[in-house]
């Protein structure tokens, strides 16, 4: 039974004016999001509408504070089923980019920023393939502006964010 | 009728509902070895124009005096088959139809042989009544150029007035002092938000200024006798008594907002727990304030006796013990069987009208089904960017209101989509009540004789194809009195009521059914009992000569056989219904 | 038609051979592609989902490169493609949001003014070149070959800024060009599962599952895709699933830009044909150079 | 001076009301019908809910009334190409297309329609039957007489060879005929939408997968299949069915923010009507919201639930994936009690698609010069003190043109009553 202290009615208005998040308001909860995400089929934590029904109802503490929102693989699938324009896939950001600042962020987002701070960039070549590329005549990896990555993403503070990660409860 | 009766039988395969189990082939070649049978034959469909046609030519080519037509129902086809008997010059009532689809076909799909020789008997008893048929001529009967209109709230008003633009002289009767009925009360209406006022204002200054509206507030009908064209209406305003001779009536009486007991939902215990109408005045008022949280509840009032099975069905086993004894209470609730259609758009429109006037209050909708149909979605929609809450609840499981220590409302509520039973504070709490029928319908349905279906509303001919006429010939149904309807539904069947209506007044005159009691005077003894239990007033004894003499008053019949029943002295009997003919029938049904 | 290459991160690092492929057929019809110089990561999905104002500056700064070239920018990979495209679309409309962005560029000293649009190879091969010149330059058409194309999320949805159902029958209208006959399977519209990889490996392998089933159902003798994610996706998770669940699929895995070079007559070399890892042949054994 | 007639536009169930209601009380009706035969989408339908009268055995009657009514001149087969004037006074121009059989000596015996070697399908049938190049769309057509489709008609003569009645003339030309009227009333209903636009439903890729209009055609003893549902694809009779509703409706993607109003309904009828052909198949409806709103039809949905055993099951399902060794469909939904993702097998799978405006409706618009709503659909003057009533003054609409405003069948008969009534009031009344 869930008390009302534990439901933030504000929850929806916060979601709903957060810049992904106006969808939410859209969503009548037909199921059609849910039943085509490929992740709800294999993994049944993960509920796009109840996800949603549990902002409007108002469990942020539940929302924010679990794995719930990073399973999403931002396909789009959903977005493009929902009948009511709901974009739930840019609710799903909406909710991630509010965990990410609650320092609710798992692992392997952890490591691809780690990545893009350090390089500038997400994926880097192994010494093995930069010397494949020159046998075969390619250009070296394309350049990269990494001191101007980094001035960026102090700017935006993304860097301080993922120093005060705390690991997620499960 | 001289000559040997010659009578034609066209036996019906209605594509597969009857073809399908009767062998027709066989029943046309039986029906062929039948007395007086002169011509028979079958096709696909007898309704189509090729049966009507196929119908015309045999009478003309065979010089047939008799028509059968063994098919459906004389409901919905016997005026159809009349109507091609007389184009053909044969009296439409030397015509008898035999009903081997719903009496034959369609109860026993299971047995084709079976079904076949009970066809065969069904067409016997026809052709040996048909025998027996006598031509008669249907009585005209004049029609009044004026109509009644039994309320005036925006169903009547708008009713009266469409017929007065068609220049027919109308008589308006409303009950209360004040005309506008229950919209003019409203605040807003859904879904454009238009005041009331803006709506049923132009139409009251368009009832009071019409010259051919004769408005009559305050008065109440007493009793409403005669026919279709001559109904005779005696009404009393403030005692003083008022005689209408009108040729139509419709009745406008429209419906009441359910009042919910003492107790339900702590409604008439708590003051903050109200009904939508109510939370519509409050509104209308400003009197609601900011409050912190508004929740409403849907669909109270309505019958949850039967639980909706796939709520129960693949329920996780866990909750079900503890759901069980509140689905016990729910059971007990005596509701109302209809879904009355306004209530979701209701709680919706006061949901936005709450949240328009002060946004930080939390609107909260619990519905089982959100029932927001036609282009009305737009309408739920804008609720929803207004971030009113919409959380659909477990039907079965009625929510429940309780007190808190501050003098707040606590609402329990299981949200089934979320999977969690939660729980609100709230300063008012709505109940969406549905539209019942008016205390008097029952009265008034009485006194114009017109039947109640079973969900208490006023019943309409025939709910697809005549839903404004009623089963009485110029008595039509106007607005909420024939079912819940919302504003525009309603302006739209009044127009509807009165379209039908002018068609009656328009032609000045009708032919009605010929099928009445027909009084033999040497046999009568004037003893009066027919005029005892005559539902419709349609027999009276008369001084005649002087002895007392049982008289019909053929348009006021309806042919209904009780007096023919009741007549001890058999001196009455019904036209097209004689004994001899149903003697005939059931000789041929036993004979075999 | 002279273009500004953004090659993203995934293909240099990963798949050259998907490089080489681009850089043979794009003379063919004319499509020059300019190296862009110190770009930097597109901010996919990883990183759009921490922090928006991160995904918009670090996108916007690819687009101020582009802008300063003059030229539109191609990409291949469907990330880029719909991070890039999304931000250039979102500033193109919101003003208040390009001033909150160009202030953040203002530190690296870049502004962005929203002057050049983003394309992918689809985009340029369908719209720039046209099915007709890619059909003429098809020398050696795949005549009979069942294929099911994979055209990737993010080149063809949200379909509101991806103009609709329009991408897909695009992509299948290149592909047939080429004398191939497209299948058309439930799952056409579903994911790969290749966001996953790195984050849910085995959950990655159960959704390229659910694709590779309803391919097979579907009668398709090999995939065809644009993004380098769902080619690596859709071809090791066929490796993985026959370790896993002892299920045999063997649907080799195509770039549109090899099936489109093998086309047109030329040949796949041997290190090309041995980075897929379901075999080629023998479904392509005459395309592809001996030894 | 002698009563303007009125031109109604549409011989639906809606315009028949119409000019029945005008015809009955003297006003002479032009009843103009773009396809051969009047009756409109009801004459398509097997039962209507939820009386589950036979559609056609109520409609049949109606439909001779109304065209032997003699106040009614019915133009079939005809289209308004041009309308001038105002309330009180329309110049309508009225284009009869060539039928190539004189209505007058065709008693519609079919002789002609046994010899013809063209087979096409049949649009009444939704695709699903077939017809002949010389046809009769459904056997109660009123004008009962048939229509030769130019374009697939090979003119080899043997209809016109055939005929006993010398009805076929098949140098038949294109007239065009001007009429006085004093109002117009619009009745043109409604088209369905096209579902292959939802890719993951498999509509048009799965043979099994239908709309509701032509499980109506299946269902109906006049249809392809006589009345005995089968499955399109292999003929089986299927075992497990499910209707999908809400397609295409409440859906701002496909711009039909709408609620169809009649889906759930049907859907709830024609599940009822397959368990009454086959008590032993499984029946499912797939629904968002069961808005079971009309007269007793609450009743009826209880008693789908208890007597039928029909199950609801409340969720819209994402997509349809075909098994081919069971030639089966399978439906991914989401089963909102259990919160699991499921899949159910499925035989047959009907989707419940929107009611959508008419293709052609554009140019009716243009000539009479009325205003849509956003939908599509004709905008009403105030939508709710006139319901009835278009933009321009002196033309009224009745029932599915005015789109969801429009209900199911009762709603379309009272508003064609409602629209004599207005009409009548101009005609009459000179308002």
């Amino acid at each position: 039974m869930t008390k009302l202290s534990e439901l933030e009615p504000k929850f929806m208005h916060e979601v709903a004016n957060t810049p992904r998040g106006k969808g939410i308001l859209a969503c009548i909860q037909c199921g059609r999001c849910s039943s085509s995400c490929p992740i709800a089929r294999l993994v049944d934590e993960h509920n796009p509408r109840q996800l949603m029904e549990m902002i409007i109802l108002g469990s942020r503490d539940e929302v924010l504070h679990t794995k719930l929102p990073w399973y999403c693989l931002s396909c789009f699938t959903c977005l493009d089923r929902c009948p009511q324009g709901g974009d739930v896939a840019e609710v799903m950001f909406a909710i991630r980019n509010l965990a990410v600042r609650e320092g609710n962020v798992p692992d392997g987002f952890a490591a691809q920023a780690g990545n893009l701070i350090k390089t500038g960039r997400v994926v880097t070549p192994a010494m093995m393939m930069i010397n494949k590329r020159e046998k075969l005549g390619l250009s070296k990896t394309p350049s990269t502006a990494i001191e101007e990555v980094q001035k960026i993403l102090k700017k935006t503070t993304l860097d301080k964010m993922m120093a005060s990660r705390r690991t997620v409860k499960e | 009728m001289k000559g040997e009766p010659r009578v034609g039988v066209f036996v019906c395969h209605c594509g597969v509902n009857i073809g399908g189990v009767v062998k027709v082939p066989k029943v046309v070649k039986y029906t062929k070895t039948l007395p007086n049978v002169a011509y028979a034959e079958d096709n696909l469909y007898t309704c189509s124009e090729a049966g009507i046609d196929s119908i015309k030519d045999a009478i003309k080519k065979y010089d047939l005096n008799r028509v059968i037509v063994a098919s459906c129902t004389p409901r919905t086809h016997e005026p159809l088959f009349r109507a091609a008997c007389k184009e053909a010059g044969l009296n439409p009532y030397l015509f008898e139809m035999a009903n081997i689809r719903e009496q034959c076909s369609w109860v026993h799909p299971k047995e084709p042989e079976k079904a076949t020789e009970k066809a065969k008997d069904i067409v016997r008893m026809a052709v040996a009544r048909a025998t027996w048929l006598e031509p008669q001529t249907e009585p005209e009967v004049k029609i009044r150029d004026s109509a009644l209109v039994i309320g005036a709230g925006i169903a009547g008003m708008t009713a009266a007035t469409t017929l007065a633009n068609q220049g027919f002289k109308v008589h308006l009767i409303e009950k209360e002092k004040e005309i506008g009925g229950y919209v003019r009360r409203l605040y807003k209406l859904y879904p454009t938000m238009e005041e009331s006022s803006e709506i049923i204002e132009p139409i009251i200054e368009a009832v009071k200024k019409h010259k051919n509206i004769e408005l009559m507030t305050s008065t109440t009908i007493e009793e409403v006798s005669g026919y279709v064209g001559n109904f005779n209406v005696t009404a009393t305003k403030k005692d003083k008594k008022i005689q209408l001779e009108v040729g139509t009536i419709i009745v406008a009486c429209g419906g009441l907002n359910y009042q919910p007991p003492k107790g339900l939902y702590q409604y008439g215990i708590y003051d903050h727990v109200i009904t939508q109408l109510e939370l519509d005045q409050i509104l209308k008022e400003g009197r609601l304030g900011k409050p912190e949280r508004v929740v409403m509840i849907q669909c109270v009032g309505a019958k949850k006796g039967e639980i909706r099975g796939y709520e129960l069905e693949s329920f996780p086993k866990s909750d079900t013990a503890k759901l069980l004894k509140k689905i016990l209470r729910a059971k007990k609730e005596e509701g109302w069987p209809y879904c009355s259609r306004i209530c979701c758009m209701n709680a919706i429109k006061n949901a936005i009208l709450i949240k328009t006037a002060s946004p930080e209050t939390d609107v909260i909708i619990l519905y089982g089904d959100l029932r927001v149909y036609k282009e009305y979605e737009d309408f739920y929609s804008k609720a929803r960017d207004l971030e009113v809450k919409f959380i659909k609840i477990l039907e079965i499981v009625t929510p429940e209101v309780t007190e808190t220590p501050d003098k707040k409302l606590k609402v329990l509520a299981y949200d089934m989509l979320a999977g969690k039973e939660a729980e609100f504070v709230a300063d008012w709490v709505a109940l969406s009540t549905p539209l019942v029928p008016h205390k008097d319908e029952v009265i008034l349905a009485r006194m114009l004789k017109i039947p109640i279906s079973p969900d208490g509303f006023l019943m309409e001919a025939h709910l697809k194809l005549r839903p404004v006429d009623t089963m009485m010939d110029g008595i039509y149904l106007a607005g909420v009195a024939s079912g819940p309807k919302d504003v525009p539904e309603t302006i739209t069947s009044a127009k509807a009521a009165a379209a039908r209506a002018a068609i009656l007044m328009a032609n000045k005159k009708m032919k009605s059914e010929a099928i009445i009691a027909v009084v033999n005077e040497d046999l009568c003894k004037g003893c009066g009992r027919c005029e005892e239990v005559c539902e419709y007033k349609g027999i009276k004894l008369e001084e005649a000569e002087g002895a007392l003499i049982a008289k019909v008053i053929e348009a006021q019949c309806k042919g209904c056989g009780v007096c023919a029943v009741t007549c001890p002295t058999g001196a009455i009997s019904m036209q097209h219904f004689t004994n001899k003919q149903i003697n005939v029938m059931i000789k041929a049904a036993i004979g075999g | 038609m002279k273009y500004a290459m953004f090659w993203g991160c995934l293909i240099p690092a990963r798949e050259p051979n998907y490089e080489v492929s681009v850089r043979k057929i794009m003379p063919a019809f004319g499509v020059k592609l300019v190296e862009m110089e110190g770009t930097n990561c597109c901010a996919p999905f990883g990183i759009q989902s921490l922090d928006y104002m991160s995904w918009l500056a670090l996108a916007a700064r690819n687009l101020c490169i582009g802008e300063e070239m003059g030229l539109d920018i191609v990409t291949l990979c469907n990330d880029c493609y719909e991070s890039l495209l999304m931000v250039n679309t979102m500033l193109k409309t919101d003003h208040e949001l390009k001033n909150q962005v160009n202030e953040i560029l203002a530190e690296v000293g870049k502004e962005y003014k929203g002057k050049i649009d983003v394309k992918n190879m689809i985009d340029v091969l369908y719209d720039d070149v046209g099915v007709k010149k890619v059909k003429d330059a098809v020398k050696k058409p795949f005549t009979g070959l069942k294929v099911a194309t994979q055209p990737g999320c993010h080149l063809t949805k949200p379909k509101r800024i991806h103009f609709g159902e329009r991408k897909f029958d695009a992509f299948d209208e290149l592909v047939r060009a080429t004398g191939a006959e497209t299948i058309d399977y439930d799952r056409r519209q579903s994911c790969c599962g290749g966001p996953l990889r790195g984050i849910n490996d085995e959950l990655a392998r159960d959704v390229a599952r659910m694709k590779l089933i309803s391919i097979k159902n579907a009668g398709a003798e090999c995939i065809v895709t644009v993004c380098p994610f769902c080619f690596l996706e859709l071809d090791m998770s066929q490796l993985e699933i026959k370790r896993h669940f002892k299920e045999e699929y063997n649907l080799p895995v195509l770039h549109f830009a090899e099936l489109l070079r093998m086309a047109m007559g030329m040949k796949l070399d041997d290190w090309e044909t041995k980075s897929h890892r379901v075999p080629l042949n023998p479904l392509l054994k005459d395309r592809l150079q001996e030894g | 001076m002698e009563q303007p007639a009125v031109l109604v536009i549409g011989a639906g169930i809606s315009g028949i009301q119409a000019s029945f209601d005008l015809a009955s009380r003297g006003i002479k009706v032009y009843l103009v019908e773009k396809s051969p035969s009047i009756g409109g989408r009801m004459a398509q339908l097997d039962k209507t809910f939820p009386t589950m009268d036979c559609s056609m055995c109520i409609l049949a009657p109606k439909m001779i009334d109304c065209s032997h009514h003699p106040n009614v001149e019915l133009l079939t087969y005809s289209e308004v190409k041009e309308v001038k004037g105002s309330p009180g006074n329309f110049t309508v121009k009225v284009v009869k297309k060539p039928r190539y059989v004189d209505i007058s000596k065709c008693t519609g015996c079919g002789i002609c329609v046994d010899n013809c070697p063209v087979e096409v399908t049949n649009e009444f049938d939704e695709g699903l039957g077939m017809r002949k190049a010389i046809y009769m769309p459904f056997p109660q057509a009123v004008p009962r007489a048939m229509t030769i489709d130019k374009e697939n008609c090979i003119e080899c003569g043997l209809c016109e060879k055939m005929c006993e009645a010398g009805a076929v003339d098949l140098e038949q030309k294109q007239e065009e005929i001007e009429l006085k009227v004093g109002a117009i009333i619009v009745a043109t209903g409604f088209d369905i939408f096209d579902p292959s636009q939802i890719p993951p439903y498999g509509y048009g890729r799965h043979k099994d997968v239908i709309t509701a209009l032509e499980l109506e055609r299946l269902l109906c003893a006049s249809g392809p299949t006589g009345g005995h549902l089968v499955r399109p694809s292999d003929g089986k009779v299927p075992k497990t069915i499910a209707f999908i509703q809400c397609v295409g409706s409440r859906d701002r993607r496909h711009g039909n923010p709408y609620c169809s109003s009649i889906c759930c309904k049907y859907a709830v009828k024609d599940a009822v009507l397959i368990k009454e052909h086959d008590p032993s198949a499984r029946v499912c409806i797939f629904y968002i919201d069961l808005r079971a709103f009309g007269r007793g039809f609450q009743e009826f949905v209880n008693r789908a639930k208890t007597e039928y055993g029909i199950r609801f099951i409340r969720s819209n399902p994402g997509e349809i994936t075909y098994d081919p060794e069971t030639n089966g469909l399978s439906i991914w939904y989401e089963d909102t009690v259990t919160k699991k993702i499921e899949n159910l097998k499925f035989d047959l799978v009907v989707l419940s698609a929107a009611l959508i405006p008419r293709k052609d409706v554009g140019d009716l618009v243009k000539v009479l010069g009325i205003e849509v709503d956003p939908y599509g659909f004709l905008k009403s003057s105030s939508s709710i003190s006139d319901p009835v009533d278009t933009t321009v003054p002196g033309i009224f609409a009745c029932g599915y043109c005015l789109g969801p405003k429009t209900g199911d069948i009762p709603d379309s008969v009272s508003q064609g009553s409602a629209a004599a009534s207005r009409a009548a009031e101009v005609i009459v009344g000179g308002k």
